[in-house]
């Protein structure tokens, strides 16, 4: 291919403007869809966790609720924007920023259905692992930033937690990278279709373990919410930020839960093949299988207690990266044997 | 279509913009950094010979320019760390163990 | 010199101030930890932001009006510090309460005790990330809040009991109701362990933390399930019977480790025990009256009687403008078995109405002193789970 | 005219960023524009078609160098930093020889020329992909010298830990 930007940018083509605008307007629906999706995202957790809890969850704010993502976000972004009188500004004002950039700009390469994905790079999933590695910067500098102890332990915390465990799913997606022969999404979900259940799930079973347990440590989650654990270390990094800044960290999070969620359901579940077509929608399966995922999140928010820093540590190096190494080695001598 | 002497002067730039936080920081972590600036300079010229000579030999050196780099940083922060723990500075100045 | 400053520099830069705002200390105790990384090195509690002088002000009470002050001690289980202030004060008096009394008084501090437990068990989940058992555990907890609003009208600051007996008679509808409770509660309990008792990461942050061996614990002076996660089989019910508790059967349920899981599991069998003993009482409770028959010299009379009598208006007059007469001079302890561990008062009499000193020994202060021992040397995350288990109530801890 | 226009724009950030990243007093700050500088140098590697070192750039410089960096900066706490000299005393000699350093180069790139170019090109790279074209070459032709850089990190990994062990107190 030559370079993605040259093709764009070579002089005197007639589609650049065709090809400029159709991104565009690809941006705009994928981010018209992600909001929404994000908006409603904590309304199902809160909904799913509250009857997990012989409770109601969201009930005042419209038909079972069902208007609260709206009033809290109008509440988030008339709230007064505090910020400590010994925070570095620049980068306190920065951080959210980075957090949310970094899980927008994944969503550039995630295939939503055949052909429709607004960047088809071949080098997508290093893309995917290089953008969840800068999203340690937004933490740890919020944490750094807001000269708070509690935020400041909490940022160091999530960034040791989140780079360990960057190996680990790294290691894992390496399974599937060395079944499809290739590091674009599009191929990956195209290299399924000849497998049993047109998905990588019985081959790749340990990676798929390994790569959920890292994802929900990637992103800060239940049993490896420590970054955030509201009764050891406050709210962790973002204890200080308030109003619209505190929900670009909230939207940060649930879009990273988002796209983890369309990264395993692509990677190991098949995408958007489903048993059977359905007409019109040709996201239908992805959706399922993202929602899916996103329920087995929020169930296992309600079940399980914390781990502890030390323990998680030692989880992910003694545990989970020696098996997801198992796992590559495997799929390295089934596939050379063959 | 950009001359590749272009890509040389951009190298060389960061290569010495380098070289002159080496030689004049007092805080041996910008001079960590001043290194790791000299090493993206020194890339930035192999993957553009790569390109205008297409062949692949640039880019594995600038893809093991980065493993060493990975390695320096790894080895030359520990020290860092060690050193700081025992003489809680980071001020090549104040460092006076070597001298005799 | 500048080496000093240096430490200090140190030191300060690694000084973390848990709480006395904090999600994690229930209330205002506020702990000063040195850290070495994520290790504690030092531990330092600090109490006293919610002191209220309730020692002060009992003493310019009558023995009777003092009884609301006990409640605001630990007012997650009043109910058993009311018990514990009247039963110190009838041993002062020299009262005896009548049988059915007592069957009541054991009764409700058994319920105070489950619910003291189930606000332990739910904060304690909690902080160490179950949160699903503390909204299962305050469903429970909801319903002997219910119970205790059907038996005399107050859920959470009862002031139940009296010097001389309880305030008013059960209704046999509320023992219905308790009845039911001690029928589901059992299944109630297997929900709850069904959640955390056999999961990996529940017994991860809870074996080996916070570790008391039974000497240690016996010096530090802990009491209640702090030291019977130790082993020591120690229960004031016990040893030292009061109300009805020699009349009931119970087992003592001990660890063996001494540390957090231990502790957990004591207070998990004293759930069940608990449960024995409310179903025991509502069995075994004699019929009579639930005061005692000389009680009127310490507690006012009904007021239909004052109308009527005038013995109770005499009676009535008097307490409420001398209080008790006879408090004989002389010193008292006694102590009881509250939730949290052994509660004892101590009352100095100089023959007035109102006590020369009164002296409170609450289990969760003597604890709260204790977490440097149990702390120093874990991580911050073990502070939390020591500070759980320890179960404390800043208004005893205070005062 | 829009690729040189990228180039320049590049080169540009590239370079001031670099004159930042070495005179800013906070560490912490150098090294976020050290962040930034870094995604410019990978979109110029994207630019000259090795998308798979562009990834690399930024998985490995930005996701885990410059990470290390930041927590080596966080746990020293360098806040004396911010309030002393940050130059040595002679810094001007420094600036000299740098400047002798940069016309040196300058004018030994004047007079490069390109030698023969070899079979890397363009199309062959879509043909089969960078990553796949790269990797070819790397795992056929430097397979030893990728061996040695595996034991090189196996090297520092280890070294690394032992230096910033904590001494056991005896």
């Amino acid at each position: 291919m030559t370079g993605f930007l040259e093709t764009m940018f070579s002089p005197g083509s007639a589609d650049m403007i065709l090809t400029i605008g159709t991104i565009v307007v690809k941006i705009a629906i994928l981010i018209g869809i992600v909001l929404l999706h994000v908006a409603y995202a904590p309304y199902f957790e809160r909904k799913v966790i509250g009857h997990m809890q012989v409770r109601m969850g969201p009930m005042r704010v419209g038909p079972h609720g069902l208007l609260q993502p709206i009033a809290d976000g109008l509440k988030l972004f008339f709230k007064e924007d505090i910020i400590p009188a010994q925070a570095d500004k620049s980068i306190f004002y920065i951080s959210p920023v980075i957090c949310l950039f970094t899980a927008m700009s994944t969503l550039a390469v995630i295939p939503i259905f055949g052909g429709f994905v607004i960047a088809n790079i071949n080098i997508g999933i290093l893309f995917v692992l290089a953008m969840s590695s800068l999203g340690a910067y937004g933490i740890v500098m919020s944490g750094w930033s807001s000269n708070s102890k509690y935020a400041f332990l909490g940022g160091l915390r999530s960034s040791a937690q989140v780079i360990s465990y960057e190996i680990a799913m790294g290691l894992s997606l390496v399974g599937v990278i060395i079944m499809s022969g290739s590091l674009n999404l599009t191929d990956i979900v195209a290299a399924q279709e000849a497998y049993p259940l047109k998905s990588f799930i019985i081959p790749q079973i340990i990676g798929f373990f390994v790569f959920c347990v890292a994802a929900m440590a990637e992103t800060n989650r239940t049993p490896f919410d420590l970054p955030e654990a509201e009764s050891e270390l406050v709210a962790g990094y973002f204890t200080e930020y308030s109003g619209m800044r505190f929900a670009l960290f909230f939207l940060a999070e649930y879009i990273g839960m988002l796209l983890m969620c369309a990264i395993a359901a692509i990677c190991f579940l098949g995408g958007w093949n489903g048993p059977f077509e359905v007409p019109y929608i040709p996201f239908f399966w992805l959706l399922v299988k993202v929602y899916a995922f996103m329920f087995i999140y929020y169930w296992v928010r309600a079940t399980v207690p914390r781990y502890r820093y030390d323990q998680l540590m030692s989880l992910g190096w003694k545990l989970m990266i020696p098996l997801a190494l198992f796992n590559v080695v495997l799929t390295g001598t089934i596939k050379m044997l063959r | 279509m950009v001359e590749l002497q272009w890509y040389l002067y951009l190298s060389a730039a960061v290569f010495t913009i380098g070289v002159f936080g080496f030689l004049t920081r007092r805080n041996i972590i910008f001079m960590f950094i001043s290194i790791e600036l000299m090493l993206n300079g020194v890339n930035i010229s192999l993957v553009s010979f790569s390109h205008y000579l297409q062949d692949p030999r640039g880019q594995i050196l600038a893809f093991f320019v980065i493993t060493v780099a990975a390695a320096e940083a790894a080895i030359g922060l520990a020290i860092i760390i060690s050193v700081f723990r025992n003489k809680e500075t980071v001020y090549v100045d104040e460092m006076t163990e070597t001298k005799g | 010199m500048e080496q000093v400053d240096k430490e200090t520099s140190a030191r300060e830069e690694l000084t973390l101030s848990l709480g006395p705002q904090h999600p994690a200390t229930h209330g205002v105790l506020k702990l000063v930890l040195e850290l070495e990384g994520e290790t504690v090195a030092k531990c330092t509690p600090h109490v006293g932001y919610l002191h209220r002088g309730v020692e002060k002000l009992g003493e310019n009470r009558t023995y009777l009006s003092a009884l609301p002050l006990t409640d605001r001690l630990d007012y997650v289980a009043s109910m058993s510090y009311n018990v514990g202030y009247v039963v110190a004060v009838e041993r002062l008096l020299g009262v005896e309460p009548p049988e059915r009394a007592k069957f009541i008084r054991t009764m409700v501090s058994e319920m105070a005790r489950i619910s003291s437990h189930l606000l332990w068990l739910a904060t304690h989940a909690l902080d160490i990330g179950a949160m699903t058992v503390f909204l299962y555990a305050f469903r429970e907890r909801e319903w002997i809040n219910d119970l205790f609003e059907m038996l005399c009208g107050a859920r959470l600051t009862v002031s139940y009991p009296r010097i001389g007996g309880v305030r008013n008679d059960v209704s046999q509808e509320f023992l219905d109701s308790l009845w039911k409770f001690t029928e589901e509660f059992p299944g109630r309990l297997l929900e709850y362990e069904t959640l955390i008792d056999q999961n990996r990461i529940w017994l991860k942050r809870t074996i080996g933390i916070g570790v008391v061996s039974a000497e240690d614990a016996a010096n530090l002076g802990l009491t209640g399930p702090m030291i019977r996660g130790s082993g020591v089989p120690y229960d004031l019910r016990k040893f030292a019977p009061y109300d009805a508790y020699d009349q009931v059967e119970f087992d003592v349920p001990t660890g063996t480790n001494g540390d957090t899981y231990d502790r957990y599991r004591v207070r998990m069998e004293e759930f069940r025990q608990s449960n024995g003993i409310v179903r025991q009482c509502i069995e075994k409770l004699p019929p009579g009256p639930v005061m005692a028959p000389d009680a009127p010299k310490f507690t006012l009379p009904p007021k239909e009687k004052v109308m009527e009598d005038m013995e109770a208006l005499i009676h009535h007059f008097v307490l409420v403008t001398k209080g008790p007469i006879t408090a004989p001079e002389g010193e008292t302890y006694s102590a009881i078995e509250a939730p949290k561990g052994e509660l004892g008062f101590f009352f100095i009499s100089d023959g007035s109405g109102t006590p020369y000193r009164m002296r409170i020994r609450t289990p969760s202060y003597v604890h709260a002193l204790a977490l440097p021992y149990l702390t120093e040397g874990s991580f911050v995350a073990d502070v939390i789970a020591v500070i759980g288990t320890a179960d404390l109530v800043l208004g005893e801890v205070d005062r | 005219m829009l690729p040189e226009l990228f180039f320049y724009y590049n080169a540009t950030v590239i370079t001031v960023l670099s004159a930042l990243v070495v005179t800013r007093s906070n560490p912490v700050h150098s090294i976020m524009l050290m962040l930034v500088m870094f995604f410019h140098i990978a979109a110029l590697y994207l630019f000259l078609n090795a998308e798979f070192l562009a990834a690399i750039q930024i998985i490995v410089y930005a996701g885990a160098i410059l990470v290390l960096f930041l927590f080596v900066v966080l746990l020293l706490n360098l806040k004396k930093e911010l309030v002393t000299q940050i130059f040595i005393v002679r810094w001007p000699l420094g600036l000299v020889a740098m400047a002798g350093l940069l016309v040196l180069m300058f004018a030994g790139i004047k007079s490069f020329t390109l030698g023969p170019t070899g079979d890397f090109t363009i199309e062959k790279i879509a043909g089969e992909t960078h990553t796949a074209a790269i990797g070819t070459v790397l795992f056929t032709e430097y397979i030893v010298p990728f061996e040695v850089a595996s034991l090189v990190l196996l090297i520092a990994i280890i070294g690394a830990i032992v230096l910033a062990k904590k001494q056991i107190k005896t």
